[in-house]
């Protein structure tokens, strides 16, 4: 059932791709063009219109690697396994550019490269648990183990992220050494729009790029059994020899 | 029936090791499989165990199914592999009584020492297992048959490492699981040996199995 | 009830196990002096920083210690594919979950209490009058690592490198526990009012029950085909 | 003489294996030991691979010692123990080829090739070894006998986890051996099997070692 | 020469054996930047002292992550006994001694150039000028802790409770180097003159010369039965 739905998705996926692009391209149009720069700020805040949007997506991305590992416990289909790897890579790609972007914007505002701020933190421990995800799926032996342990540390590592954020928040109001606010930036109309149009847009991407890489990874797969079926063939007839 | 399958399969990966296997062994019978080195034969037997999911296909023993109500079939069935599953630290008697535990059971003193005894290992009792030869291993595993009374009983090549007195217990030990009706599974590459207990053996050959019977009769007839 | 005989037979097996080769807990406390050794090195030229963070370099030291402790619990499982019979026997696997989860955190408990005094002496900390409360504070915070890390344990020791995977999983995910107990040992160190950190106890609290549970009801998972 | 041992003894701590064994084995031979579970056999043939000390005693390969010119008796020595020495990241044919370097050998590629087809894993050379079953790790070793040509071939139960196909290729290897005056000295508790080889067999128990002959003759006059 | 064939084949089949897996490097990295956000994490409330202690937190941390690889190099080994097959062949033992430890200097080696940015990074170090004195201060440090480390990696490898006694043993051993290592390359990073600091280098030399002639002498030792 749920491989149908997939597939009847995957059909529209260029739809996907087309939407993502154009919210993307009107959204950087209105950004980097169209709205005034920060009074305090100046020019670099332009930089917003990527680094908040790359930073929702990321999480939305996690989301989906999340939800997805409830599903593939449940029901085990490869499939849901492959977009839960899928997700996981398009994490990490997100994240790290968020964070990249931050720290491009950090050094000219607040004149360091990083601080520890609690959503910095968590972000920098969402891209350690999405890395260590992949890194655990290179290292299980066993093709029958790795969807399912994979599964496993992705639902433990969104149960603690929340967590995570919560208490990295409690730590700094506590100690609160560097008094920079993340909001520098008085959101009015001028901002928000394109904001949230880069946002729409760079969501239609990962679900976009998400597919493209299930549908991917999921024809390896096939294109490898079929590989295996060859591979076994000779072996049957060699150990019978 | 003690153990049926249906249309079984396996492939790891991408590597199919066979494909649609549909047999079914009674209760009361001794079944040993041979076949080939890489054959499959010790996937098949941990597919049985539970400890590997097939690709797909089911099968049951004594009518539990195997994917969905493994804890039901875990219950009867006990498999010896190559490890054997000792923890080097405790001795040979605690070794039994943890294993046991492990399945719900709780033999008493008296219970552990005559199975020792049967293996003839009663001398080591209360040694260490770390430097146990390879043979005294698997004698001790044999131990745990003898206090677990499984009904189905599987075996991954028993005669490895035994002497001639290992051999003897481990038939014995066959003969008296399959006389009360229950059933025994095996692997091995020594037809001789086999033959001297098995009831039916079978021929994993290209992912194909094929069933031939010996001169011994099932203890119990086939219902 | 056989659900907690079975956790009595697994604690009972690892304490039994220990006693005889002292591996674990000698391994543990080892490692744990030579990080202290490194550490009153490394701050030696700065006593006031280290006053300042030795909070931290406890919770540092329990941390990578119990790492130890964790690695071993399943490997030890491995030696004559042992686990393999723990998988396909009828045991309740979250109870044996619970039995590894409760000696694990034992073993650290026992570390940590043999290593506090060194910290004490090394450190020059004022002898601490709430030592009751420390010693639920570590209670609390190293039944939260040992309830994630039983279950990484159990989930690492089955693929490669995993004597690396299991810090790299885990210490992300011990964040707030780390946090929270680095906090509350500061408070109770420094004799504040315990009003002032009270809330990272009820923290470590709540992250041990979700993850007992959670860790309880995945356990099933790793062992499982 | 290949082998000849002097009042060799061996005890773990206070545990005595065997002691004071004297006996001597000629080119040309093929030797089988026998002897239960635990009796000694892996842990003679160990101190004779120059892997254990023996506790007191001494004895020499093709007139080396076995203690104080340990190189020389290496050189001319082969051991297949349980472990299959392979490394599981390395394909069949790159372990092959680090063994043989690791003799000081290095074959080319068509030995290679025909070694490996030798124990039929032809179609395995480029296949990682760690998902090799129980009996392909075994034959990968048997390849290296063949590349190595060893004059004193020590083999460890070598019957175990081998099919048929697996049982003749290791006996023409023995043959092989003894038939360039070569010696081999196995352990095994196949007697059959063993008996279609050794020139010789002995009997391991209680730390004494008793000899009788078979039909085989040796290959070469006992010199 | 066979001596040299040895040592090419060993390092050859470690190479082979890492391109396949990816395991060690992939480990030793991820291990470090764990290590790495911690220490900046503890040190973040107080960067004037991150930038006094940089040169001892940039070598702790290799010091750390190496000796994952090196007890990686010969627990890869022990698989299959393959061990075993080492010292009963007639191969020079000093030699595969000689070619593990090129592997693994160079396994280090390559995570240190990797790390080295990220601690420029994370502690906002100013761009180093000498850099290929700092280099040169990495091969020779990280040869140092690479020739005891081979030799104490195959001796702990064959003993239980490895993964602890490894660092247990080698750290203490390998103070000396330590403190040469920050040293240099404290003085490297603050740009002072090289008359200030050359006699650590010197210092640095002489140790690897000794303990890798020491070291190739005892490995036979340690191979042998
Ligand atoms: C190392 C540097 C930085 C990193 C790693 C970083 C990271 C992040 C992350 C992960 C978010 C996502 C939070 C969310 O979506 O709720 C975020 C949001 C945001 N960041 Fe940054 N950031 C950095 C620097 C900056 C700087 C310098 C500014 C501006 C002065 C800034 C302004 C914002 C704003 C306005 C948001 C929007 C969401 C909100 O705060 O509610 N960031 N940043
Ligand atoms: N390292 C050791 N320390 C102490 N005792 C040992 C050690 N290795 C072996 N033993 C003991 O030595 C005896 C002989 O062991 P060995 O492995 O040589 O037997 P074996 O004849 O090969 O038996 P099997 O046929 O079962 O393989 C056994 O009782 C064993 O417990
Ligand atoms: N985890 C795994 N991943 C990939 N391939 C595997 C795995 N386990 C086994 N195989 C492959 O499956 C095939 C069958 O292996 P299996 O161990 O079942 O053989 P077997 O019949 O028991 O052989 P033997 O008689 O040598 O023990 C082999 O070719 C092996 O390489
Ligand atoms: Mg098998
Ligand atoms: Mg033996």
């Amino acid at each position: 059932m749920m491989n149908r739905i997939i597939r009847r998705i995957q059909r529209f996926k260029g739809w996907f791709g087309a939407a993502a692009a154009f919210c993307i391209f009107y959204g950087l149009y209105l950004g980097l063009f169209d709205s005034p720069p920060d009074y305090y700020q100046g020019e670099v805040v332009r930089i917003m219109y990527v680094h908040v949007p790359l930073a929702h997506t990321s999480l939305m991305a996690y989301a989906s690697l999340f939800l997805g590992s409830l599903w593939y416990l449940w029901k085990r289909d490869p499939l849901v396994d492959n977009m839960c790897q899928a997700a996981a890579g398009l994490t990490v790609i997100f994240t790290a550019l968020s964070l990249i972007t931050g720290a491009i914007w950090a050094k000219p505002t607040w004149n360091t490269w990083w601080t520890w701020d609690p959503k910095l933190i968590s972000f920098a421990i969402l891209l350690l648990i999405a890395s260590g995800y992949l890194m655990l799926r290179t290292f299980v032996e066993d093709p029958d183990k790795e969807g399912r342990y994979a599964a496993v540390l992705a639902i433990v590592g969104g149960i603690d992220l929340p967590i995570i954020y919560f208490s990295a928040e409690w730590w700094r109001s506590l100690h609160q050494p560097l008094s920079i606010s993340m909001r520098g930036v008085s959101m009015t109309g001028d901002i928000l729009l394109p904001l949230s149009i880069m946002s729409l847009g760079l969501n239609l991407l990962f679900l976009y790029m998400l597919m493209v890489r299930t549908q991917m990874l999921y024809l390896t797969n096939l294109l490898q059994a079929k590989k295996g079926r060859l591979l076994s063939q000779v072996h049957l007839t060699q150990t019978s020899s | 029936m003690a153990i049926q399958t249906f249309h079984l399969s396996k492939s790891f990966g991408n590597y199919r090791i066979f494909e649609d296997l549909s047999f079914e062994i009674p209760t009361g019978e001794c079944f040993a499989l041979f076949g080939s080195n890489g054959a499959g034969k010790t996937t098949l037997l941990r597919i049985l165990a539970t400890l590997v999911r097939p690709t797909s296909g089911s099968f049951t023993v004594l009518g539990h199914d195997g994917v969905t109500e493994k804890e039901s079939v875990r219950q009867v069935t006990m498999f010896l592999a190559h490890g054997s599953h000792l923890y080097d630290d405790l001795d040979a008697q605690e070794n039994l009584r943890f294993a046991m535990a492990m399945r719900g059971q709780y033999p008493s003193h008296r219970a552990l020492k005559v199975a020792l005894d049967q293996v003839s290992l009663g001398a080591f009792s209360d040694m260490k297992t770390r430097n146990f030869s390879a043979g005294m291993k698997r004698r001790l595993a044999l131990a745990k048959v003898i206090l677990a009374q499984p009904q189905v009983l599987l075996l991954d090549e028993p005669y490895n490492a035994l002497d001639e007195g290992g051999v003897q217990v481990t038939n014995q030990i066959i003969r008296e699981v399959t006389q009360r009706a229950g059933m025994v599974f095996m692997t091995t590459h020594d037809r001789e040996k086999a033959h001297l207990v098995a009831h039916r053996t079978g021929l994993l050959n290209r992912g194909l199995l094929t069933f031939s019977h010996t001169d011994q009769h099932p203890a119990h007839d086939i219902s | 009830m056989t659900f907690l005989r079975v956790i009595q037979w697994v604690v009972w097996k690892d304490l039994i196990s220990e006693m005889r080769s002292r591996e674990t807990l000698s391994s543990m406390l080892f490692f744990a002096l030579i990080v202290i050794l490194v550490f009153s090195f490394s701050f030696a030229m700065d006593q006031d920083a280290a006053q300042q963070l030795i909070a931290g370099i406890i919770w540092v030291s329990f941390a990578f210690t119990g790492i130890i402790g964790l690695g071993k619990s399943f490997s030890a499982e491995l030696q004559n594919d042992a686990l393999e019979y723990l998988q396909m026997s009828p045991t309740p696997k979250g109870a044996i979950y619970l039995g590894k989860m409760l000696g694990n955190l034992l073993f650290m408990l026992v570390v940590e209490v043999m290593l506090f005094p060194l910290f004490v002496l090394f450190f020059n900390l004022n002898i601490v009058e709430e030592i009751g409360l420390l010693l639920l504070i570590f209670l609390l915070a190293t039944l939260g690592l040992s309830a994630v890390g039983t279950l990484f344990s159990a989930l690492t020791v089955q693929i490669r490198a995993r004597e690396v995977m299991l810090p790299v999983l885990l210490l992300p995910l011990a964040i707030p526990v780390m946090i929270a107990a680095v906090e509350s040992t500061r408070g109770a160190l420094n004799a504040q009012p315990l009003t002032l950190y009270f809330h990272w106890i009820e923290l470590l609290t709540i992250f041990d029950v979700i993850f007992t549970v959670v860790s309880f009801w995945l356990f099933e998972l790793i062992l499982d085909s």
